[in-house]
């Protein structure tokens, strides 16, 4: 192929960091700081550019959208979000799954289940991963958001608000966690209580453009990633892992223990695109489309481009 | 440009017209109800105010410092504490309108009533009008043009303030509409919700402006004299010191007495610990190093820009006619509605930050400058034409001394503008350190510690900010204090 | 030449109650970093109804003693004294006349002469009627309605005159109120200030540099040299009203006072000989 | 009475070629939403070298004929040539002092007199020595770093005067320059003015409220009515330099020109008679 060697991979990530330095969970902090896609590439010249977006969906659509991105590890709703608007990006590799969503509500409130939440103050940030991974939960046991109170607020007000008891309950994830630890916020329920209903997956999605254009590169880059995954999917890595995020998002590793007590990373980090995972994509397709996230679903089929995973997958059995 | 970013202008109408019929209007009308409201609290303290530390130096050297520290703090991080006060029903929204609009009502009106020319005040003394007299005869007309200028600024952070409110627990109004579909990469209904604001924008800004000219119809005289020092002398010097210690003060005692939430106000020991934890450990200074360069560079560029430009439309009415209605609209669209163009044109980078900073900074300076030049006196006006001074003497020796007090408002409204854009612009665009993104993370995990040091650092920057300008605009402007 | 008087000299005002006095009144400006003397050890008793004119060259200090007196500015050595109280702010016994107009450029004629008359206690038919007679009294019938900015240098002068006249103050201060008026006008003008002066039984203190207009309406006159700016000599004027301008007394008060002003201490003083020695 | 000479009658400027020439000029304002006739058909030719006075009372449209000659107002009827040609914006001949002083506050009273070299080419030395010399001229020696505001109102107006004359620009337009000085300061600017006048070979229109100054300066004297404004009568002053003020026919001028300036037609009539039935 006669197509020229592109000077930079430019790969999105979320920054789910509360400090100076940036995090974005899971497989792609492993990466970084194993420098595995720097060390794939740099034979070639080259370079990793790893950006960080906060508030990150729109903006890392918007990135994509201006050519400025070549790879985005993205949680559902902004993924879907972005194909749905006809960005053309490619399903490239599931990164995480079923992660894990709780419900927080205030001390001493009595809330336990979804049940109870009826007619109470819930805050949720909307059009979010989170609204749609709450609609699931709700979904799973047969309510709507029209049964609640569902208030429109982003996280750190929300959480502000828990604080301040100006509402009941809070859909979130593990940032929920440091509050309860600070004795600010219960946790009566997570997504795992609900059968991963409400829970989250996360992809890694590439710009149609850059995997047309390098189809070596991208099945490089998925190869690469595999390093990253058997890393973590050793379950002996656990404490490691855990150290590691702790200390690049700021988070105290409390919070990440209790977070990933009961769940096996092994689980967790499957990358494969089976068919449980797609489903599971497919139905919040429709979920979104039919709370108004998107304008039409679409099918996730199509938008599955699983050559490259299942080449890296099937060199590492051979 | 992709069609996503920038979607095709009939893309963008036929979106209009689909909102058109059913929820466009009810969400506009929501919005509309919530910046009258907004309108209306914070002109009116934003006014008293203002008056207050206008007319009086002593209150002007006691509150105005902290005023400016305090709102270089992002709303942002008032949030738990407002909540905390107020609940999160209306009254919330309300309050973080006004606090955004109260600002350059205030800095505008303070200008404008200190700088009423003292030769009329001297003969309203002598005519001895009681006060509302004083108030009505001399104080208004007087400050008027100035407060207008306020007001054409108000209404645009209004309107880009409502879309911080609308996002505080509410799931109507345009601004909730508008993160609504950026969150969802619908741009075209962000694009049809800034036609609509841009419109709107542009026909209340007119309005004002034809208010402006009707009622501000004579003649501007020459502001000579200013007998005032603004730092004071003496042990006056300490005299801002003492607003911030006794809110100190009333901090310490309501955490001591329970008052409020501990993990929501924390106490001040607490967090001057952490702010010299942070200093110790470099995170708090290198952040507080970025964001000063983003600061200071934005403000460099807009302001910069702000000042050109607005000299240019002071000057050279065609161009005013050609560009005013534009700039105006332009005005009016919410800072954070232009991130996705921004970094589109700039990228990712320092660049797209520098912009944003800029695009904040940049307003409050032409329309300070703007008014500044149509406020110059005519009868300098015509000798400097007598004396047939050439561009560039006009411009230093009548044009820029003449509007300098103007324009010395602008800047004021400017550093602060610098620092809330410097803190939107580490909010909604990839993150590269800086104490905006080490607040929103401390409160990811409500570190309210953390949060408060931010606090407190973006704050006594502030003021050091204030200070410093108000030191080069009493050198700049020597002649008033002479 | 019996008119020469030194500063403690009697009149008929002797008896009467003195209403303002200046005790040995100092006023310091700081210009370019140094010192500027504006006013030396001004002593001067003024008696009720009476009427002062104060001549004197320009810079030599004047106006800064109007703003004394009327409490526009407290930062003096010595006393002020009227109604034997120290001056304490601004008083409502004062009305002054600026020398500039300093008209609120956002009010009508009317308006401006209106503010004059806030202190008093007027039914509305008693303002307009008053506001009436003053704008005819200043010949400026027509422009009722018209802004400063429309007015004439000397128009926009005889609107503040109206504007400080027509509240009838006790004591009356008037810088150079006249200085932008043809002769006719201010003819016309300095009879309607004698008349309005001794209807209302007004103390006045007029600035002035026409020494003619000084002879005609003061009662005394005070000259001032300046730089520091000081009482050179106080004349008193004994003539009874309606003074006449050709008549003899007139004319020689009128040239003692030339002669005080020119003889010598004045600042510029190249050419300093001619004006008395050419009159005969 | 020789010296009274209609608008078109001859003096030795006949053979010089006039610099200004005003044609039937009128000029209206509209105040309250009528019309003022502020000017009415207004001419009169101006030779090199001559210098005109211009009297008439307050209001009756002398500031407005200087901002027209200067180019401030296009808007009027008739023509008005400098040089033979149509005024066509601010051109260079004209410098003109206004009635108020109109010196930019943040500028010093040094700076201030700069601004009226800025179109000289000259030496920054001879700029300093120039503007010493107006300076000194104008006796506000130790003032030139002040600020206008430190000024007193005739010292403000005594800068404006040396802006005005600093650069001799070949017409000079002054109006009421001398209002706010005292008689001394007054005669001795009076006297420079003269000087620089016939020095320099200057063009002049002087638009001043003293008769004996319009004698004192003038070749010719345009009395002018008010409302609307007009010209009344031109007379012609043929009487040599140095003038005295005692001399006859000066005397005899100045009583002419009262006389046709209190005659008639004048605004203010309720007590028109009295200045020049006094003097006998
Ligand atoms: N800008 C203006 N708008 C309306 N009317 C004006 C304006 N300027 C002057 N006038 C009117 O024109 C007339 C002439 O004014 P002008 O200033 O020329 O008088 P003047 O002869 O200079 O009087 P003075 O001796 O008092 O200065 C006045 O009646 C004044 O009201
Ligand atoms: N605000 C001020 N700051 C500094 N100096 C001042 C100030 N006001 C007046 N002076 C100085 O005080 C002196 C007297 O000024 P003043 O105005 O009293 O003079 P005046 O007698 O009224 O003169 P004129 O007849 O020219 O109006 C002047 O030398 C002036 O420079
Ligand atoms: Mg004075
Ligand atoms: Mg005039």
């Amino acid at each position: 192929q006669a197509v020229e060697v592109p000077k930079e991979i430019r790969i999105a990530v979320p920054d789910l960091s509360a400090g100076s330095q940036h995090s974005g969970g899971g497989v792609v902090d492993v990466l970084r700081t194993q420098r595995i896609f720097e060390q794939e590439f740099a034979a070639d010249g080259i370079t990793t550019q790893w950006r960080f977006f906060k508030g990150a969906g729109p903006v890392i659509n918007e990135a994509f959208a201006n050519g400025q991105v070549d790879f985005a590890y993205l949680g559902d709703l902004a993924a879907i979000v972005g194909k749905a608007n006809g960005l053309d990006t490619r399903l490239l590799s599931a990164t995480a799954r079923d992660i894990k969503s709780y419900l927080g509500v205030v001390p001493g409130s009595g809330i336990k289940t979804l049940a109870d939440l009826k007619g109470k103050r819930v805050a949720v940030f909307q059009g979010t991963a989170h609204q749609l991974s709450f609609d699931a939960a709700l979904d799973s046991q047969g309510l709507k958001e029209r049964d609640l109170q569902v208030i429109n607020l982003d996280f750190n007000a929300a959480t502000a608000a828990l604080a301040a008891k100006q509402i009941d309950a809070t859909w979130g994830t593990s940032n929920l966690v440091a509050l309860q630890s600070r004795g600010l916020a219960e946790l009566p329920l997570s997504s795992n209580d609900l059968n991963g209903a409400g829970s989250i997956q996360q992809v890694l999605v590439g710009s149609g453009d850059f995997v047309d254009r390098h189809p070596q590169l991208t099945a490089r880059l998925l190869k690469a990633q595999q390093k990253a995954v058997q890393w973590l999917r050793d379950e002996g890595n656990k404490p490691a892992y855990v150290k590691l995020i702790a200390e690049l998002a700021s988070y105290p590793s409390t919070i990440l223990q209790t977070d990933l007590e009961n769940t096996s990373l092994h689980a967790l980090f499957a990358p494969q695109l089976d068919q449980a995972f797609l489903e599971r994509l497919q139905h919040k397709v429709h979920l979104a489309a039919r709370q108004r996230l998107i304008r039409k679903g679409f099918d996730v089929q199509g938008w599955v481009d699983d050559r490259f995973l299942k080449q890296a997958l099937g060199q590492q059995s051979q | 440009m992709s069609e996503q970013i920038l979607p095709a202008p009939t893309l963008v109408w036929q979106t209009l017209l689909e909102l058109g019929e059913d929820e466009l209007w009810w969400h506009l009308s929501i919005s509309l109800q919530r910046l009258a409201w907004g309108l209306l609290g914070g002109v009116i303290s934003g006014v008293l105010l203002g008056a207050l530390l206008g007319a009086n130096p002593r209150a002007e050297r006691l509150i105005y410092p902290t005023f400016a520290a305090l709102a270089q703090i992002p709303t942002l991080a008032w949030i738990p504490l407002f909540m905390l006060l107020l609940g999160i029903g209306e009254a919330l929204k309300l309050v973080v309108l006004i606090k955004a609009i109260i600002v350059p009502i205030t800095v505008h009106t303070l200008v404008g009533v200190r700088d009423i020319p003292p030769r009329l005040y001297e003969a309203a003394a002598v005519l001895r009008l009681p006060p509302y007299l004083r108030l009505w005869r001399l104080v208004i007309p007087a400050a008027l043009p100035s407060f207008m200028a306020g007001l054409r600024l108000a209404l645009a952070t209004g309107w880009s303030s409502l879309l911080a409110v609308e996002l505080l627990a509410s799931s109507e109004g345009l601004g909730y509409l508008m993160v609504w579909g950026r969150q969802l990469f619908m741009l075209d209904i962000v694009f049809v919700c800034i036609l609509v604001i841009g419109l709107l924008g542009v026909a209340l800004d007119r309005g004002i402006q034809f208010l402006d000219q009707r009622l501000v119809f004579w003649p501007h005289p020459a502001t000579a004299e200013f007998r005032r020092h603004a730092g004071g002398r003496g042990w006056q010097r300490l005299q801002p010191w003492l607003l911030p210690l006794g809110l100190l003060a009333l901090w310490q005692l309501s955490v001591q007495l329970h008052w409020v939430d501990a993990n929501i106000l924390v106490a001040p020991l607490d967090v001057l610990h952490t702010t010299w934890l942070g200093l110790l450990d470099g995170s708090l200074a290198d952040a507080m190093r970025r964001s000063l360069g983003r600061a200071l560079g934005g403000l460099l560029l807009g302001g910069g820009l702000g000042l050109l430009l607005g000299t240019l439309l002071g000057l050279c009415h065609p161009a005013e006619r050609l560009f005013g209605p534009t700039l105006s609209a332009l005005r009016q669209i919410a800072i954070f509605a232009w991130v996705p163009l921004l970094t589109a044109w700039f990228g990712l980078g320092e660049g797209a930050k520098l912009v944003f900073v800029s695009l904040a900074t940049f307003f409050p300076l032409l329309i300070a400058t703007q008014r500044g030049i149509a406020g110059l006196s005519p009868q300098l006006g015509e000798a400097a034409r007598v004396l047939r001074l050439n561009w560039r003497q006009h411009l230093l020796c009548l044009v820029l001394p003449g509007a300098a007090p103007a324009i010395f408002a602008g800047l004021r409204l400017a550093l602060i503008f610098a620092w809330l854009g410097t803190i939107g612009a580490e909010y909604f665009m990839p993150s590269d350190g800086g104490i905006g993104s080490l607040m929103i993370g401390a409160q990811q995990l409500f570190r309210m510690d953390q949060v408060m040091a931010g606090m407190l650092l973006i704050g006594l920057t502030g003021a050091l900010f204030n200070t410093l300008g108000q030191l080069i605009e009493a050198r700049a402007t020597r002649w008033r204090t002479a | 030449m019996n008119s020469l008087i030194s500063p403690d000299a009697s009149k008929p005002f002797v008896q009467l109650p003195s209403i303002v006095s200046f005790e040995h009144v100092s006023k310091r400006f700081t210009v370019e970093g140094g010192e500027l003397e504006a006013i030396r050890e001004f002593s001067l008793d003024i008696h009720e109804g009476e009427s002062i004119a104060i001549l004197g060259s320009s810079g030599c200090g004047k106006s800064t003693l109007l703003r004394l007196l009327v409490g526009l500015d407290r930062e003096f050595h010595g006393k002020i004294h009227v109604d034997g109280k120290p001056i304490d702010g601004i008083g409502g016994e004062c009305g002054i006349v600026f020398q500039e107009h300093r008209l609120f450029p956002w009010l009508s004629v009317e308006q401006n002469i209106e503010l004059g008359l806030v202190n008093e206690k007027l039914t509305q038919a008693e303002r307009l009627h008053r506001i009436d007679e003053f704008i005819q009294l200043v010949g400026l019938d027509g422009f009722q309605r018209a802004y400063p900015h429309q007015l004439s240098g000397g128009m926009a002068q005889r609107v503040a005159i109206a504007r400080g006249l027509v509240a009838s103050p006790r004591i009356l201060l008037l810088d150079e109120p006249f200085g932008a008026l043809d002769a006719l006008t201010r003819q016309q003008m300095q009879e309607e200030l004698l008349a309005i002066r001794t209807r209302a039984g007004i103390t006045s203190l007029l600035v002035t540099h026409d020494v003619e207009e000084a002879v005609l309406l003061a009662d005394r006159v005070v000259v001032m040299e300046p730089r520091p700016g000081r009482i050179k000599r106080i004349v008193t004027i004994d003539l009874a009203h309606p003074r006449k301008r050709n008549h003899q007394a007139f004319q020689r008060l009128r040239e003692e006072l030339l002669f005080e002003l020119t003889s010598d201490g004045h600042a510029i003083t190249h050419t300093a000989a001619a004006p008395v020695a050419d009159r005969q």
